[in-house]
């Protein structure tokens, strides 16, 4: 018997493989692939405090082993979320973290608000690293005072876990990391999507509407198993590991370099069922090793 | 429902060098197919391929467990899809998107070209069994790139534009005879290139006809939950992996 | 007819294609498969003032589309270069451009000093950007006032040209771009690889020896031609392009993003003949759609 | 001189599930390779694989212009090798790294494991042509993942160790009882995994016999070319792929 129980500051997810925001819109759309009750969180949609309509089309590129995306977190705003969306979801039996986006640190701080007495959601997901808006967005993640100033100002107002997710399109995350975890963040993830771009030589333009874009899937692995590494010798609090996550393997590497719960991403598009199949992979793993607890691979990394 | 299944390549058909009709078979029951659903297919083999490509349901046999596809190769994908082993596997996510509003009217015209050809089997018979009268409009270059005519023509009559002259009427679909006429279709239906679609839906408007369209469109999901694929509506941004891929074309604003 | 001659900073390369330092030896090694006198340059492989015997291996891991390596500068130092080496292949009618590398400034310095009166030696890359050594190397690269002191203090002794290779793993590209032109660069190359690390989930342990590696190939070019495109916009000075060119389609996107020429690295061991296909096919591409100069492509994206 | 060649499947040879001998042929001629030689192989249609396999010769025809590896599937790469079309292409550089020192001796003994004896064949018939006499000693876990020996059999006396005993002597290599005897061999050639070929090396040392090994390592350009492929000699690191793969073991510092 493998306990697959993890700890994220505090709160007890069934195991350690949630949905990334933003690849699982509110997990409803995957009702029909999998049975959601058996994920360990879903970290919903990106939400603002208003509705959003996001980036012109195309929002979308193919590039090697992954893929650029400049959606520009369209949403319905955070009432809509609330009063509509939530609950339909909460009848799950799994944790629910929004995932709290804002131009100015007062958006932030609304949305915070709204959130906190909502009962049957225990934490929230700060994106301060999304490279796809003009305004804030990524601008909080890249330095760290602005960092700080945006996890302290949602602290004040919201009681819950706070997540702080982390831009990788920075000299030193762990500078950052070190920023947030002592501006009051009970946790991190990490990483959100590298800026990139397309270019189509036949047509002589760039592929995205936005020009640049946020690159995610299999490509990025590498640079975002680094950087949980660097982290996790960087703070305390723990870790959320995100970045190319296509499998079993790939979820236990980033477990290995120091993550406690992992998000897949992009994975969710090739494969609806794989969130499932990659929490039966850790399973085995485990069964295979002896390894009783998979908490126990936080940062088991041999060096 | 939705689902992922896994199917085998049976064969092909190769209607030229650039256009094939797969068939693809499933040890266990197909999901009921609506025409205008797509589906969205898993490259096997190719080392450049990371996402799933959108193809429209060309046609499904429940009896026999089989699906087919009518692709254009257009780039790495499409062309790969057509170079898979007799029996080896293709991972599908179907039947998603909505699909063309099926209801009893006098006369109906569908209007397409290209890959966009392909939901219309699967249109006309239904349309047929609610005893709606079908005449099928298909535009393309030249002659050697009008398909599945055949087809058409089992379940009405089929006008065909050419660039080129080489088969049919001479010029763009929107250029036919039949629309210099009084007109009397209660509906259009148009699949095909936008700028097609944007040429028919102009004079559904002028003439007063509803007219539905089935846009393409960059995906990378196919069930609506990375908003990718959006395109501007009355109604804001839709995304037409869910809301579409079929459109009432007054509510789009392309 | 084309025109695939193109200009960096005054001196000519028959065409946009060389070969990126580290990845095509000193050039001999390509000689059985390719006519070296088809390039437009080749960029030897990092050379530092003293013998280095590089890191322990494993030095190499595949990943998703690209590849990690920890070479580690491995080579028998610069007089040996001048000596052994040059002679060898001087012969050829392309340009050869020296990848100097230091862990002080003084030994930039010394290495530039040694190659300011080669005959034949047109211009040298000032590689303030490799991931792999532990002093020196990057750090020089992802800290604007460093990067200007390491290209001022070059300068000095340097009369010919100064190419300075940048390092991708920082927060804002064009502040060190833009740095490096004020401080006597006459070109910038970039990019160097991803800072980025491989696990094996099955031994545990880290697959390089010294855990963290550079990220090359396919899988970089979104995040390499984002800022190819960024530093365009920013500096004056040409641009030689660099990660993941794998064809003539990737080389004529990064001209179009803003680079003058560009260099074909990781693809050379995957065909050792691609970069003579490429340019083939740049030309090619050129005559189709009517371009008469080759240079006329940098920067000619349409936005 | 090193080339770049597109081959076509010709068939398999499947040992076991996991092991098979692939050939290939090719419509121009073949270069000339020396035993210890070997190629880097792209490995079509595979998502996964991104750099190419280095992989040892088995044997070449230079009249049948065909080349034959001898390959242990290992994961992704090799196994994917495995599951070719006959007729498909397959690219491959050719011939890499330097070989085995072939010179005239009394006797020489040859010991491998694993994909290590794909190299013995083209080594035991050049000694042969030099009237080297040949003895080969191969060590396996047991009887089932021994392979190749009616070939060697053709040149040489074939010894067998398995660990469980159910072909030859039980135990590894080198507690075979020939190194208990006087141990009359001129010279050692060894090629398998690290740990067989050190132990191997280290009875050489201590009896004085030369020894050549034939190292494995991980690759990505096979040409000296990256300087990814090093071994820690007493000249310091060199790569295997051009100093090597065959070194004389006592200038390794393993
Ligand atoms: C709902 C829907 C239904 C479709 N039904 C069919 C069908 O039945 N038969 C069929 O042959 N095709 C159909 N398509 C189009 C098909 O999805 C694309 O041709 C395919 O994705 C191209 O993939 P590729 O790898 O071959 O091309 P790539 O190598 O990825 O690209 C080749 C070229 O095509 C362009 N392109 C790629 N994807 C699309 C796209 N989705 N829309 C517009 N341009 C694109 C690229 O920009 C590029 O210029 C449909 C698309 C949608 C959205
Ligand atoms: C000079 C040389 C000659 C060789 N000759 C042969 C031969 O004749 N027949 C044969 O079957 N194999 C041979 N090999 C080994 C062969 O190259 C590897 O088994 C192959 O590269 C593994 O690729 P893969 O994609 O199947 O494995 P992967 O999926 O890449 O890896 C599977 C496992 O094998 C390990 N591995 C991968 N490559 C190597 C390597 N090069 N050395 C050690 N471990 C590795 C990985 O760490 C992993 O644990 C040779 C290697 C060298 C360097
Ligand atoms: C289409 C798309 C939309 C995304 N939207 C969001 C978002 O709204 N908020 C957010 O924090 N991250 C968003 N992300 C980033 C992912 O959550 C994740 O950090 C990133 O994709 C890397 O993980 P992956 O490689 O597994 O996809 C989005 C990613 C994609 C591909
Ligand atoms: C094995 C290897 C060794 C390298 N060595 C050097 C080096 O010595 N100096 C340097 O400036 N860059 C070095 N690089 C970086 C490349 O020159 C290039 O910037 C990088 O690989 C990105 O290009 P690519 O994706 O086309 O490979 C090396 C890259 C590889 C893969
Ligand atoms: S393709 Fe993902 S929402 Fe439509
Ligand atoms: S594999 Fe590149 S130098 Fe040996």
């Amino acid at each position: 018997m493998v306990n697959l129980n993890v700890n994220i500051a505090g709160l007890n997810l069934k195991n350690p493989v949630t949905t990334a925001s933003g690849t699982f819109g509110f997990g409803e759309e995957f009702e029909d692939f999998i049975d959601l009750n058996r994920l360990g969180g879903i970290f919903v949609k990106g939400l603002t405090l208003k509705n959003r309509e996001g980036n012109d089309y195309p929002r979308m590129a193919e590039t090697p082993s992954g893929m650029l995306n400049a959606v520009g977190l369209q949403n319905k705003g955070i009432d809509y979320f609330l009063n509509t969306i939530y609950p339909k979801i909460k009848k799950w039996d799994t944790e629910i973290f929004p995932n709290i986006n804002g131009s100015v640190v007062e958006d932030y701080i609304a949305v915070a608000e709204k959130l906190n007495d909502v009962e049957g959601i225990h934490g929230l997901e700060l994106n301060i690293s999304c490279p796809n808006v003009k305004e804030g967005g990524m601008a909080f993640g890249v330095s760290c005072p602005s960092a700080m100033a945006v996890t302290r100002a949602v602290r004040e107002v919201y009681d819950k876990i706070i997540i702080v997710k982390l831009s990788p399109n920075v000299t030193d995350i762990t500078e950052i990391a070190k920023g947030v975890e002592s501006a009051g963040a009970d946790a991190v993830s990490l990483v959100n999507t590298l800026l990139g771009m397309a270019i189509d030589a036949h047509t002589r333009k760039p592929v995205l509407s936005t020009i640049t874009g946020g690159l995610s899937g299999p490509a990025i692995k590498p640079v975002a198993l680094r950087m949980v590494w660097q982290v996790y010798n960087a703070v305390k609090i723990p870790i959320v590991g995100i970045g190319g996550i296509m499998n079993a393997t790939d979820a236990i590497e980033f477990m290995l370099a120091g993550s406690s719960a992992i998000q897949v991403g992009t994975a969710n598009f090739i494969d609806p069922q794989i969130s499932i199949k990659i929490i039966d992979g850790i399973k085995e793993y485990c069964s295979n090793n002896g390894i009783a607890n998979v908490a126990d691979l936080t940062g088991a990394l041999i060096t | 429902m939705k689902r992922v299944q896994d199917f085998n390549v049976v064969g092909y058909n190769w209607l030229n060098k650039d256009n094939y009709i797969i068939t693809l078979s499933s040890d266990s029951d197909i999901e009921n197919i609506d025409p205008g659903n797509f589906a969205e297919i898993k490259v096997p083999n190719s080392p450049d391929v990371f996402l799933r490509r959108p193809i429209s349901v060309l046609d499904v046999d429940h009896g026999e467990n089989t699906i087919k596809f009518y692709i254009k190769a257009m780039g790495k994908g499409t062309r790969q899809l057509g170079n898979l082993d007799v029996d080896s596997k293709v991972n599908i996510v179907y039947p998603l998107g909505n699909s063309f509003s099926i209801i009893h009217r006098k006369k109906v015209l569908i209007v397409g070209g290209g890959s966009g050809i392909a939901p219309f089997i699967m249109l006309a018979s239904k349309l047929i069994d609610v005893s709606t009268e079908v005449t099928f409009l298909i535009g393309a270059r030249s002659k050697g790139d009008v398909f599945l005519t055949d087809e058409f023509n089992k379940f009405g009559k089929v006008l065909v534009t050419t660039e080129d002259g080489s088969m049919g009427e001479k010029g763009l679909v929107t250029q036919h005879s039949i629309f210099a006429g009084n007109m009397d279709f209660d509906h259009i239906y148009t699949c095909g290139p936008d700028p097609m679609m944007k040429a028919v839906a102009q004079i559904a408007h002028e003439k007063n006809i509803p007219c539905e369209a089935s846009l393409e469109n960059m995906m990378a999901c196919g069930i609506g939950a990375c908003l990718c694929c959006v395109t501007p509506t009355v109604r804001g941004n839709e995304c037409v992996c869910t809301e579409g891929p079929v459109f009432n074309s007054k509510d789009l604003k392309w």
